[in-house]
């Protein structure tokens, strides 16, 4: 999209041989985390401690999802501006999709299932739609995406009224935020079920359960990216998609199956979100659409397509992710994490310029 | 001796213009086909026209003597037609093993049900076809973008071969490199055609026609002009033709 | 993608049809929108949005020429933000300080006008000389401008300037009651509250402001070498440096000028409304500028568009959405409305490739 | 790569006990706004005031920079992870989202007050799932409306047609308000409501929606500005159309510059609700509580009302403390 760069890198040994360069250039994100989580465990009162790693990784799931939707389809050499108002989009299905089932008589548990279920189904609609204009019809991804977050907006609002989406039964909270099991003292260890104990006494609560579900998909969708053939087409398809239709790789069908993926990621997302907030909206993800983008370019992809990896792009999304809790616990203006988020993501990109990986 | 692919009166159209005009050729196995031309002569149109890139509109391609469909690049490397072009279509971020098996990866199964790459097995076909070729590439993990031009010319032909080609087109494959890789190369088109490949080779530069080529063909403005035995010819005749001059054109 | 050129678009009709699709679009759009929606057809209607597109207008301009050179600026709608905030909070400085208002509104306008130089320069030297993309360097520049904002403004409108920029900013240049009496500048001070509604109120002053700056700017597009080499950057960037232009300096200079751009738009925004605005996140500025220029005929790719084209594509946008909203329709229908506007522009934009 | 990874989680995950860091004598007190806007930051006036003079550690948490739960809740929850706290106000930004993790900090020993925005329905006194907290101290968006209604009304002598610019649709306090202006307006058989338009809190939308709306019925003789933003671009939209003083304004949000349009005669009323009040009221009530648990009895809904701003009283001193700054 960007043909600003086609030009060839000035290759001043910067930082001494090359070799030193892809060492630095592949791990730097990496100790740039660490150094970050423990600037702040340090600095930072409470920071360090179990609750606040799950804090980070509950809230973060959105991101996450987000950011590996982005990631696949970054690594085309497109871009999905859609989904987060797909997030939101696919928040408000589900619940009148289970407000429905439930009101015509199935038992909670099947409605939610069914529900959710149905709701990822719709929610590839988007993303076969984003997918037939870019490959079929050659819409830029920026446009065609565009375009779709608009019409997603707009359904959203018209299903909801303007009102929020409401009405979940109560198991639906109790899934997106439960835990796997509780700890109370004197020895007290309760599976899902936060123990019944006297006000005031601390329960320690380990591994939300819908970190677990997103820590799931986003190892299948690694697994997917790194180890499949389709996951070796779309790098293909990211670093010469000439060459890759003469491979004989299907890439317009690829392509329409990257960005369903990515509407899809989008939509686990969204019903997510209805879990965890018992309330859906057209602008659930709106605002967490810039923090995905940049977690996939903090992670080293390349905005022109072929590299990146959903390992590096979860180190990404820590980053901003530590950040964001680091400075919340310390009292920090939020407005200093703008600036920050920005300033890293172009150091990123420099970085990775000059200190490309030898391997993708 | 019969031909192992031919075009019989093949033609191209786009809108009003002809790019390749009722052109027959033809190449036998373990022997070199030439085909030149000025710029715009339909050289690039009648080479997509064999490797499915474009449809023809009228006439036919055969392959052993029977009429053979091609009508997607799939087609064309089903029959056993390999395509090396200028850019050399390989995927840069891509290491040589993941390139050579470019659309058509091994997979194996990984706990019984899973089918996953196989990267090893795939690397290690892709070291023996570039023993088999005698090319020396430092590590087959590195991405092509870390290779020399020599050297990722040698990973697109050890690509084709590794398919079992019948015929290997190859769209000027010594542009763009040093002395040393342009011997090497036309040293790697010796070795196929020795193999017993049928290649057809475009290109600008007379003295690697006359190094390699049996046989050439020169077109113009989408059409034939003329079909040499190299050692019965001179480079002044040849460019002659391509030009399309009166007095060495008569022959 | 089509091979054909001939048939329908090798007449002269048809060239110019496909050519200015836009503006045909938009001519039909007043058309339909002139018999649904009663009172649309109006002068007074027609300046409202021309007036209040003032802003998009400029950031329309600032991404053409980012576009055209293949890029794509997505900082300009915080850079806005920021600028008219800064500006806002060194006018309460100067009135604090007792400056006469005319030297605050000045002076602070001045300031900000050259401050809002730095991003784009930042921007572009990110660009050309560490080989950053676009689209990553200027959401870096996005995050930055809009914390700064914020910053400064704590989350405030920032309120309690002089009333003389609002009064500047939406004034009109004649007021008139049909055959009884026409006054420049102002509304004559005898003129009662309750006819207000019958007064006509011409020109507005944003309009040959605006037109002002778009005609520079489609000048240097079209007939400077500025336009010509920001044309030959994006049509080919090797051809542009084998060509001898200083391909980084003249990158610099279009993403310093879009800045600049939205530094103009920033003050404007002060004009108009009387405060100091921080840029909201809903808003999407940039964005759809992006959509704009690309309905005017651009092409994200490069070497395509028109400063005139892109206005037109503003209005495309701003008339649906006015026309809809006069029509009475249910206002979530014209977010639709307009990302499948957006597609079609594109399409048509694939259909006839050789054009411009 | 993986490995370094791994490290990462690790140091995240495992083990560094929190310090146990709350053994002060003074009560700690958090304060959660709902949105970074001149409402919220005058409310934490009115808290920081309180909490000084009642002599508690008060805490304000970062403003969500957009409305809504899932800006809200991981801000809220990342500051809770900071230490216990004795009490906690908070204005929920959605009155579903935050049953969860509000029932569970109040499990964990904290009061909580709801301020300006509720749980479920607001009531607190019947027995229900979101009944905990001690107390809902805030505005009633729906009569609020209502009695922008019925003061536009007034102003617009009971007859003509009317138009609303709101704000984000998705927002429980905006419904109510717009629910209580239709309720108002039905009211008066000669009025009539020619529109509700929704600007998403971008002022230059507000103002291009309002001037289409003054278009499309060039009759509308009043509007009703939802918000800051929406009654800002409203105004502005008027003043552009130069209807000011023909076209009656009521606006919501008492900030500098609705009150400066007011005074210059474009706009006709401002509604102030009391968000320093409301905070004050929470620290009192709450710290009272605290105190003495046993005998203080909370009043389950406190709602300290609006206060109108007209030409006439916006210069008094009286008034001043009730615009936000």
């Amino acid at each position: 999209m960007n043909t600003q760069d086609t030009g060839t890198l000035p290759r001043k040994a910067l930082l001494g041989s090359g070799a030193l360069r892809a060492f630095i250039g592949g791990r730097w994100v990496i100790a740039f985390l660490l150094l970050e989580t423990a600037y702040f465990c340090f600095r930072t009162e409470g920071f360090a401690n179990l609750n606040s790693a799950q804090i980070l990784l509950f809230y973060g799931v959105q991101v996450f999802l987000l950011a590996v939707a982005e990631l696949f389809v970054i690594v085309t050499g497109g871009i999905d501006l859609s989904v987060g108002y797909v997030l939101g989009f696919a928040s408000i299905v589900s619940i009148k999709l289970i407000v429905f089932l439930g009101n015509a008589g199935l038992p909670a548990p099947l409605a939610l299932l069914l529900g959710g279920a149905i709701t990822l189904v719709i929610g590839l609609v988007p993303g076969l739609i984003n997918g037939w204009l870019v490959a079929y019809l050659g819409v830029p991804p920026f446009i065609a995406t565009f375009s779709m977050l608009g019409v997603c907006h707009g359904v959203s609002e018209l299903l909801i009224n303007g009102i929020y989406a409401m009405g979940l039964p109560q198991l639906a909270a109790d899934i997106g935020n439960g835990h796997f099991f509780y700890l109370a003292p004197g020895g007290i260890v309760s599976f899902f079920t936060r123990p019944e104990v006297e006000r005031g006494v601390q329960v320690l609560e380990v591994i939300p359960i819908i970190v677990v579900v997103t820590a799931i998909v986003v190892g299948v969708f690694a697994f997917v990216l790194r180890r499949s053939r389709f996951g070796r087409h779309i790098y293909a398809i990211g670093g010469n998609s000439d060459a890759a239709v003469r491979a004989g790789i299907p890439v317009k069908r690829r392509l329409l199956g990257v960005y369903a993926l990515s509407s899809f990621l989008a939509s686990l997302a969204g019903v997510v979100y209805a879990f965890m907030y018992v309330s859906g909206k057209a602008d659930a993800g709106a605002s967490i659409l810039l923090d995905a983008i940049a977690a996939v370019m903090i992670g080293g992809a390349s905005m022109f397509g072929g590299t990146g990896t959903v390992g590096r792009t979860m180190v990404g999304a820590l980053i901003i992710a530590v950040l964001e809790l680091g400075l919340r616990m310390s009292g920090t203006p939020t407005f200093n994490k703008y600036i920050l988020v920005g300033a890293i993501l172009i150091f990123a990109v420099v970085m990775e310029r000059y200190m490309p990986e030898s391997r993708k | 001796m019969e031909y192992v692919l031919e075009t019989r009166d093949i033609v191209k159209r786009f809108g009003g213009l002809t790019a390749v005009d009722r052109v027959s050729i033809g190449v036998e196995a373990g022997e070199v086909l030439a085909l030149l031309g000025d710029n715009g002569a339909g050289k690039s149109t009648l080479i997509k026209l064999i490797s499915g890139v474009y449809r023809p509109d009228e006439g036919e391609i055969l392959m052993g003597g029977k009429t053979v469909r091609i009508e997607s690049p799939i087609d064309a490397l089903a029959a056993g037609i390999e395509t090396i072009y200028q850019d050399l279509a390989l995927a840069e971020n891509l290491d040589v093993g993941a390139n050579i098996f470019l659309g058509r990866e091994r997979m194996k199964r990984s706990l019984g049900v899973l089918k996953v790459l196989d990267d090893p097995s795939m690397a290690l076909e892709a070291q023996k076809v570039l023993d088999r070729l005698d090319i020396h590439i430092p590590s087959l993990k590195s991405t092509i973008k870390t290779l020399s031009g020599g050297q990722r010319q040698a990973v697109a032909i050890s690509r084709s071969i590794y398919w079992d080609a019948k015929v290997l087109i190859m769209d000027e494959p010594t542009a763009a490199l040093g002395i040393a890789e342009q011997r090497k190369v036309l040293n790697l088109v010796r070795t196929l055609k020795d193999q017993g490949i049928a290649i057809i080779i475009i290109s600008h530069q007379m003295y690697d026609v006359f190094e390699v080529a049996d046989r050439l063909a020169v077109m113009r403005r989408g059409v034939k002009v003329g079909e040499r035995v190299v050692k019965d010819t001179s480079p002044d005749e040849v460019v002659g033709l391509i030009v399309g001059s009166e007095t060495v054109g008569k022959h | 993608m089509s091979d054909d050129s001939g048939g329908f678009l090798a007449t002269g009709l048809g060239r110019s049809l496909a050519n200015n699709w836009a503006a045909f679009f938009l001519l039909l759009m007043l058309v339909v929108f002139s018999m649904t929606g009663q009172n649309f057809l109006s002068i007074v209607n027609f300046q409202n949005v021309v007036h209040l597109q003032t802003v998009p207008l400029l950031l329309a301009a600032a991404e053409t020429f980012v576009i055209i050179s293949g890029g794509i600026d997505l900082s300009i709608g915080f850079v806005m933000g920021l600028v008219s905030v800064s500006a806002a909070r060194l006018m309460q400085a100067f009135l604090a300080s007792g400056l006469p208002v005319g030297w605050v509104i000045v002076l602070a306008s001045g300031i900000v006008l050259v401050g809002s130089l730095i991003p784009g320069l930042i921007n572009g030297i990110i660009i050309t000389r560490f080989k950053v993309p676009p689209f990553i360097a200027t959401m870096g520049m996005w995050g930055i401008a809009n914390g700064l904002a914020l910053k400064l403004c704590q989350g405030f409108p920032v309120a309690g300037l002089p009333d003389a920029l609002p009064e500047m900013g939406n004034g009109y240049f004649l007021y008139a009651l049909p055959g009884q009496f026409m006054s420049l500048f102002g509304k004559p001070s005898w003129f009662p509250d309750a006819r207000v509604r019958e007064l006509w109120r011409l020109i507005p002053f944003s309009l040959p402001f605006i037109l002002a700056i778009l005609a520079v700017l489609a000048f240097a597009l079209k007939r400077k070498r500025f336009g010509r080499h920001t044309y030959a950057i994006g049509g080919s960037m090797d051809a542009a440096v084998r060509s001898g232009i200083d391909v980084d300096r003249h990158v610099i200079k279009i993403y310093t000028l879009s800045s600049f751009l939205a530094g103009i738009a920033g003050v404007f925004n002060i004009f108009q409304t009387g405060i100091g605005n921080y840029t909201t996140f809903s808003a999407m500025y940039e964005l759809f500028a992006v959509a704009a220029v690309i309905i005017g005929g651009a092409s994200l790719s490069g070497g395509k568009g028109r400063v005139w084209s892109s206005a037109v594509g503003v209005l495309v946008l701003a008339f649906l959405e006015n026309g809809l909203a006069i029509s009475g329709v249910q206002p979530f229908y014209r977010y639709i409305a307009v990302g499948v506007l957006l597609v079609i522009a594109v399409v048509i934009d694939k259909l006839f490739p050789n054009l411009r | 790569m993986k490995k370094s990874i791994i490290a990462v989680l690790a140091i995240l995950m495992i083990v560094l006990v929190a310090m146990p860091g709350f053994s002060q004598a003074k009560l700690k007190v958090l304060f959660m706004p709902g949105v970074a806007d001149p409402f919220y930051f005058t409310m934490e006036k009115g808290i920081k005031a309180a909490a000084d003079k009642a002599g508690v550690d008060l805490t304000v948490a970062e403003y969500p920079k957009a409305w809504g739960p899932e800006n809200q809740i991981p801000i809220l929850q990342a500051t809770i992870a900071r230490g216990k706290f004795d009490l906690l106000l908070i204005a929920p930004t959605s009155n579903e989202a935050l049953k969860a993790p509000l029932k569970a900090i109040y499990d964990k020993g904290t009061e909580i007050i709801t301020v300006d925005t509720f749980l479920g329905d607001g009531d607190y006194s019947k027995k229900s799932d979101y009944n905990f907290p001690l107390s809902y101290i805030g505005s009633d968006n729906e009569l609020g409306g209502k009695q922008m209604a019925e003061q536009l009304a007034k102003l617009v002598g009971e007859k003509g047609k009317v138009f609303v610019e709101a704000t984000n649709p998705d927002a429980s306090s905006v419904q109510g308000r717009v629910k209580g202006f239709k309720a108002g307006v039905a009211e008066f058989p000669k009025m009539q409501l020619v529109g509700v338009e929704w600007c998403q809190d971008i002022q230059q939308k507000a103002q291009e929606q309002t001037l289409a709306a003054l278009q499309k019925d060039k009759d509308i003789v009043g509007i009703f500005g939802l918000n800051v933003f929406s009654a800002q671009g409203a105004t502005q939209a008027v003043i552009n159309a130069g209807l000011s003083g023909a076209v009656k304004m009521c606006l919501w949000d008492a900030t500098l510059d609705n009150i400066a349009n007011l005074k210059k005669g474009n706009a006709d009323l401002v509604l102030a609700q009391k968000p320093g009040e409301m905070g004050a009221l929470g620290i009192e009530w709450g710290v009272k509580y605290l105190k003495d648990k046993k005998n203080v009895k909370v009043p389950k809904k406190v709602i300290p009302g609006f206060e109108f701003f007209t030409r006439e009283n916006a210069s008094s001193p009286a008034m001043q403390p009730f615009i936000y700054q």
